[in-house]
């Protein structure tokens, strides 16, 4: 198991369900097919807290936030995931959702062949329901703009938003953001960058996935690093963006 | 070598062989199959002195002719019965000549195998080739199709045992495919067609404009072409011969272009499936009500069963066709067979089971009036043989192509049955001399009675 | 001019046959991603649905006929007859229409036992070990039908009042002889309902719209909360009622037999690629495109130029539109092309 | 397989060798040590390996191969009526034109993947079955399927005697054990081959290919010209398997083409284990077997088969075991694919791997049953 154990391995302080943390796993372990991605990560988050999960590609971040959306691959073969008292890793995805859990994936995945509306109405099928819709075009007045427009034809700054949107549509414990600002122009990173910022002061508990690490960093309260499918650092934002072996050695910055 | 043909005479005659070719053989062969082969005497599967013999029937048990298979496996085993002399002998007591006594064949009990020909020539073949390595039977019959009965006869032709065709309806198996080891009982396209002139000149008159549906292989094509030949020289015009692909399910595409076609007797040269479909769909585009060049227009199924028929439902009534046997004849041995297979199994035997319980009979009367089970011998026998007493009067295995000359019936759908298994209405009985034919005009060859 | 429009009438017949097929085929392939070799088997179902309430509706007083004593000959009449006069009589012509009736609820649940049974647990594995054991299942299928029906077709007629033509060609001004059945005219139209329902179903529900966006995006309908799986499963039974009622409506034109259903499944996978995988609309116009352009060639004037193109021509037609076009008419990448 | 020996080609080729020419003697205890039986072993065992090495290979699922099968056959057949009963000549001629047809089926084909790849195969066999059954009649002799006459020109062969000629292999009459033996010996040889695929550098582009298509393409690796080839190849094993079976058995019919004979190929693989070396023979093994054994199978020979159980209880027994026998041996069929989908995801050989690999874990520990499990894992 731990054949990549490196110097930085932070145990894990905390069990999962033996600590009242809002969010927690613990040691989970995730395959895609035969190749092992997930190797045993642990880690907490507070209520309210943004916190940022770092590392190279291919460490294993994307697939961290699938296991605890519960889709389907990779599949959890071990570990522990908590969120506020219910234990999501005895869940389908469905069900996660249904729990509070959205997951806003890197390529935003936005349903073809339907309007924004259709894609926003899509959102408040299932329980518990979130912003009104009305809400949300007031809130994000492109969508408003669009809102009959096919949705895959919007720009990719649009589709994120949508994306958001879509997430904040439900009423969620636990927002997981994967990669927001990926192959987005700098102007519009800002414009999702001040959205993401308004989620966090509404104090929904976030964790974000980014390339961009300064730009999570600023966001986030603490960051995580992960290597090989391992934490390798798990510690307060600022910490990151002061030890600079650290983000050379993981993160290449 | 020795061990497939079980002959020893056949090494000289082929004259190829080497020596070192038999000594691999030889090393490679288990001895198990040696044993008895070079004890028997020159003739595949002879029986030898065994206390039994065994027959093949192999029969579509799976695919679209599944039924008449289980219709034909019902009537072997009636005949296998009577052989043994169980039962009530069925047509045991109105065969004449007979020599059968009841006790088996030659004092030896007769068993049987069965196989599932799949209404597929290689499965057929496979399936019969098992019967004659493994099960080492001294006879083949059975089959629903022509291209079974053609690719197992020829099978058997080169294995040396004798092959008594099933349902086959082709010119070509008694024509141009025709084998010394093979026999019909059956009836062909030929006959269908000379049986059916007279009548349809009778029911249709001679200024008629016929339509011809074809399945688009070899049996439709001799099919179309004998009932072609015998319309046109009643006088009729052929207005279209169009072929159908086998198996088309649906013929709407075929049917349309008969409305306007200005002729007013449709031919279906279909069977089984097919013609239950055209049939049924040609009846629902109200073919048979309309009326064409002021006259009824009419349809003709020139090949029937009863099988065929139920699955046509109403369609099939008032529509002529020719069969072969149908279970409604009145003559003795009809009567007796018909006793016998009703009181077996509780229905009517079709005439698929007619024509299978007669040509195992027939086989076996033969061998018990040769006197051995030599397959040359029991050919020589069957060649020429007249008999009597099975249905359709007195009947004959022509010599020259082996093909069976009896009356044929000419039947109607049945417009008021009076009861569920009255389907089929025989509307003449076509003496045997109006359908005969001279043997050469189909060509091919019997091949050797020594293989 | 008249045979021509005879042939695409013929071809729109043949085209909804295929379309209705196709189109349940299509919502599996669509939804579960599961090639569904026993789906000819549902068609076969639905018209053996229909011979069974014939079978049922004509349970009949049996008088044995005295005159033939060794099997068992009988004249018979229904009891529904004896019992009701002429109104048993119309109900017992009616049972084609009427087994709708039944096969809906039958194949439904056959759909859903189907589904929860057995096609849940192949959603993963790999399409050729679907083919086969789902071929397994449409082969377990019809031996179970030969077993109690037997292998030869049964004819299930059309009520009385449709068994004639219609005389369209008087209504449309075409000259007298353009007639066409009246049963196939409600097929066709029937075919157009289902066809119109199903897509209706799909376009203006909220269940349809989870199920377009399922077909799509499976994994990310189910980020949103929604069990797309307890819906596919309802999708698969609605596919099987579609066949089932492709089957129902077909019987008294094509006599079933246990063997129907094998005949049109390599014609209704053709049709669903060329439709190209995952679309609805392209299984549709695929189905018609090859029902008349399959009328035409049979025509004797174009089988003259061609001989046998009426033998061959769906399956050039789809070689010719897979090459043109590498996702067939309407298909989306990615379906099914690993 | 995880035996060390078997690791070892040579070992693995004297075992197959020694099992293929020894097999009328351990066949004839299940009543499938006859030579047409033996034959059809053999025979589509050559059809399924090439299948494999197609579909098991790269995982491009071809729903026409059978068209080679009959290409091969036509071809023989052909051979011996125009020019010599010497099998040698129909042997190389069909394989060489079941070549040539593939190249132009697979070039066509492989221009598509996944599911639209097989209904591009699956139509060109389709109408190359429904032209031989009809329109091609004078080509194929339709339904009849073709066959020799007497009347044959034979050009290398000198006049015949009496009856038609057998096929031989420099006199060597190819019908029976003789027949079966040099089918075994072409098995032998086409698995060889196929073994050899398998360990080649050729056949590792093929499994990288099945693994991962497209990010082969992004490599710049252009993947056709592989896929071509083994689709050739297989089309090739595919045109010998059709030859032997007109050299057992001189006589090509048109349902060899039908999509129920490429179905049959597709199945035979699955059901013994596509991608494997062996579970290609073992599927065909099966189906070959049910189709001549279990069909045949009466209620007569049931009993003399159950003979041995009190008399009410062998009719119980006779009357439910009839019912998957005899005519209703396809049901038997269904249920068997079902059961080894279900429960052997990977084939029958899956299921031997499983097994071995249960019995290894009995007899390596007592008591420590991560043993058992863990072979299973690797």
């Amino acid at each position: 198991m731990s054949k990549y154990s490196t110097t930085h391995r932070v145990t894990p302080v905390t069990r999962a369900g033996s600590d009242p943390a809002f969010f927690s796993c613990w040691d989970i372990h995730s395959y895609y097919g035969e190749s092992y991605i997930v190797q045993g990560v642990s880690f907490d988050v507070r209520e309210g807290e943004v916190l940022a999960l770092l590392g190279r590609n291919g460490a294993g971040k994307t697939s961290t936030l699938r296991s605890i959306a519960r889709v389907d691959s990779p599949q959890v073969t071990h570990g522990e995931i908590w969120l506020d008292h219910k234990p999501l890793h005895s869940m389908k995805s469905h069900e996660a959702a249904q729990n509070g859990v959205a997951l806003v994936p890197e390529d935003r995945r936005i349903i073809a062949g339907m309007t924004v509306e259709e894609n926003l109405i899509l959102s408040q099928i299932a329980p518990p329901i979130g912003w009104s819709i009305e809400r949300i075009y007031d809130h994000f007045p492109r969508l408003a703009e669009r809102r009959a427009q096919e949705a895959t034809t919007l720009s990719g700054g649009e589709q994120q938003m949508l994306a958001v949107a879509r997430a904040l549509a439900r009423d969620i414990k636990l927002l997981l953001l994967d990669e927001p600002y990926e192959g987005l122009a700098p102007v519009i990173v800002h414009e999702i960058e001040r959205i993401v910022d308004g989620i966090k002061k509404l104090g929904i508990t976030t964790i974000i996935v980014e390339q961009n690490a300064v730009a999570a960093l600023r966001l986030a309260d603490r960051a995580i690093i992960l290597d090989m499918g391992q934490v390798v650092f798990d510690g307060l934002a600022q910490e990151v963006l002061d030890n600079e072996d650290l983000r050379q050695q993981y993160l290449a910055i | 070598m020795s061990d497939d043909k079980s002959k020893t005479s056949e090494l000289s005659r082929r004259g190829f062989i080497k020596v070192g070719a038999a000594a691999l053989t030889a090393a490679n062969m288990p001895m198990f199959f040696v044993k008895d082969a070079w004890a028997a005497k020159d003739f595949r599967n002879n029986p030898g002195n065994a206390g039994s013999v065994k027959f093949g029937f192999n029969v579509p048990q799976t695919g679209a002719y599944a039924d008449e298979g289980a219709d034909e496996l019902r009537a072997y085993k009636l005949a296998v019965k009577h052989i043994n002399g169980e039962g009530d002998g069925g047509m045991l007591n109105t065969m004449k000549p007979l020599t059968l006594k009841g006790n088996g064949i030659l004092g030896k009990k007769l068993e049987y195998v069965t196989g599932d020909t799949q209404t597929k020539s290689d499965a057929a073949r496979a399936s019969a080739k098992r019967m004659i390595e493994k099960d080492g039977v001294v006879m083949i019959t059975g089959g629903s199709s022509s291209g079974v009965a053609v690719a197992v006869q020829g099978l058997c032709q080169e294995m040396g045992v004798i092959f008594m065709a099933g349902l086959t309806h082709s010119n070509d198996t008694t024509g141009k495919d025709k084998r010394r080891y093979g026999f019909r009982h059956f009836f062909n396209a030929y006959m269908s067609g000379k049986a059916l002139g007279p009548v349809l000149k009778e029911e249709m008159g001679t200024d008629r404009k016929a339509y011809h549906l074809t399945a688009d292989y070899t049996w439709g094509w001799t099919q179309e072409e004998s009932i072609k030949n015998t319309t046109e020289a009643l006088g009729w015009q052929t207005t279209a011969a169009v072929k159908t692909p086998v198996g088309a399910g649906d013929f709407s595409q075929y049917i349309t272009p008969v409305l306007n076609s200005g002729a007013d007797v449709l031919i279906l040269n279909h069977y089984g499936k097919d013609m239950i479909n055209s049939l049924t769909q040609a009846v629902q585009f109200g073919l048979r009500d309309k009326q064409v060049n002021g006259k009824n227009f009419e349809i003709v199924v020139p090949l029937f069963s009863r099988l065929m028929a139920q699955g046509a439902g109403e369609n099939i009534k008032g529509i002529l066709g020719t069969t072969n046997w149908n279970w409604s004849l009145q003559d003795e041995g009809s009567k007796a067979f018909v006793k016998s297979f009703g009181q077996e199994y509780g229905f009517p035997p079709s005439m698929a089971a007619h024509t299978c319980y007669v040509q195992a009979l027939l086989y076996a009367n033969a061998v018990e009036q040769a006197g051995t089970f030599y397959p040359p011998e029991v050919i020589k026998t069957l060649e020429g043989f007249k008999f009597d007493g099975m249905g359709n009067g007195p009947t004959e295995y022509r010599a020259e192509d082996h093909q069976c000359f009896k009356d044929v019936l000419v039947v109607r759908g049945n417009q008021n049955p009076t009861s569920q298994f009255d389907l089929l209405q025989v509307q003449k009985i076509v003496p045997r001399s109006e359908v005969e034919y001279d043997a050469k005009i189909f060509g091919g060859e019997l091949g050797p009675y020594e293989v | 001019m008249d045979a021509i429009f005879l042939q695409i009438l013929n071809g729109l017949d043949k085209g909804g046959a295929y379309a209705l097929i196709a189109l349940g085929l299509t919502l599996v392939f669509g939804t579960l991603g599961v090639v569904n070799f026993a789906h000819g088997a549902l068609f076969m179902l639905g018209a053996f649905c229909a011979i069974t309430l014939e079978k049922i509706l004509t349970i009949s007083m049996k008088v044995k006929d005295e005159s033939i004593t060794f099997f068992d000959a009988y004249k018979e009449q229904p009891y529904l007859e004896i019992w009701f006069g002429d109104f048993g009589t119309t109900i017992i012509d009616w049972s084609v229409p009427i087994s709708i009736l039944l096969a809906i609820p039958v194949m439904l649940l056959i759909g859903l036992v189907m589904e929860r049974g057995l096609i849940k647990h192949f959603y993963k594995r790999p399409h050729a070990e679907q083919i086969l054991v789902t071929f397994g299942l449409a082969i377990v299928l019809q031996e179970i039908v030969k077993s109690f029906f037997g292998a030869n077709p049964i004819p299930s007629p059309a009520p009385e009042i449709f068994s004639g033509s219609a005389p369209i060609g008087v209504l449309l001004g075409l000259g007298e002889s353009v007639v066409y059945p009246w049963w196939r005219l409600i097929y066709l139209l029937f075919s157009g309902i289902i066809i119109f329902a199903v897509f209706a179903f799909l376009q203006f529900t909220t269940f349809g719209m989870v199920v377009r966006a399922g077909m799509h995006d499976r994994e990310t309908v189910g980020l949103l909360g929604i069990n797309v799986e307890h819906r596919f499963t309802i999708v698969f039974g609605i596919a099987a009622v579609v066949a089932g009622l492709a089957g129902v409506m077909y019987a008294p034109i094509l006599p079933p037999d246990y063997h129907m259903g094998m005949d049109f499944l390599v014609l209704s996978f053709v049709v669903v690629v060329v439709g190209g995988m995952g679309s609805l609309g392209g299984a549709v116009a695929a189905g018609f495109l090859l029902g008349i352009l399959q009328s035409f060639a049979s025509m004797n004037e174009v089988k003259a130029i061609i001989p046998g193109i009426d033998q061959i021509i769906i399956y050039l037609v789809a070689v010719v539109i897979i090459l043109v076009r590498p996702r067939g008419l309407m298909g989306r990448k990615g379906v099914m092309e690993d | 397989m995880n035996m060390p020996l078997l690791k070892n080609d040579w070992v693995i080729m004297a075992i197959f060798t020694v099992a293929v020419l020894t097999a009328p003697l351990w066949l004839t205890p299940v009543g499938a040590g006859y030579p047409d039986l033996m034959q059809k072993f053999a025979i589509f065992g050559i059809f399924a390996i090439g299948f494999n090495l197609l579909f098991g290979l790269t995982g491009y699922l071809s729903f026409g191969h059978a068209v080679f099968l009959g290409v091969g056959s036509y071809t023989a057949v052909w051979s011996f009526k125009l020019l010599t009963m010497n099998v040698l000549p129909a042997v190389i001629f069909s394989i060489l034109l079941a070549g040539v047809f593939a190249v132009v089926i697979g070039y066509l084909s492989l221009r598509r993947s996944g599911i639209y790849f097989s209904i591009l195969t699956l139509a060109f066999a389709q109408m190359s079955y429904n032209l031989a059954y009809s329109v091609l009649t004078p080509l194929t002799n339709g339904e009849t399927g073709l066959q020799l006459t007497m009347d044959d020109p034979r050009v290398l062969d000198g006049p015949v005697g009496q009856g038609l000629p057998s096929t031989q292999l420099f006199g060597i009459e190819m019908s029976g054990y003789n027949g079966f033996y040099f089918c075994a010996v072409m098995l032998i040889l086409g698995f060889f081959i196929s073994l050899r695929i398998f360990r080649s550098p050729f056949g590792l582009k093929l499994l990288a290919i099945k693994s991962n298509q497209t990010r082969m393409k992004y490599t710049g690796f252009n993947t056709r010209p592989y896929l071509l080839t083994a689709f050739v190849i297989s089309g090739m094993y595919a045109g010998l398997a059709g030859s032997l079976m007109a050299v057992t058995d001189p006589l090509a019919g048109a349902e060899r083409m039908q999509w129920t004979a490429s179905g049959e190929v597709v199945l035979m693989t699955i059901l013994g284990g596509a991608g494997t070396l062996f579970g290609p023979l073992f599927g065909a093994g099966i189906i070959k077997y049910f189709e001549n054994i279990f069909s045949a199978m009466n209620d007569g020979r049931l009993h003399e088969i159950f003979a041995f159980l009190p008399d009410w209880l062998e009719n119980i027994v006779v009357a439910i075991t009839g019912e998957f026998v005899g005519e209703g041996w396809h049901l038997t069929l269904g249920l068997l694919f079902m059961i080894v989908v279900i429960f052997l995801p990977g084939g029958v050989v899956e299921g031997i791997r499983r097994a071995s690999a249960y019995v290894k874990g009995i007899f390596q520990s007592s008591g420590d049953k991560d043993v058992a499990l863990s072979a299973e894992k690797e």
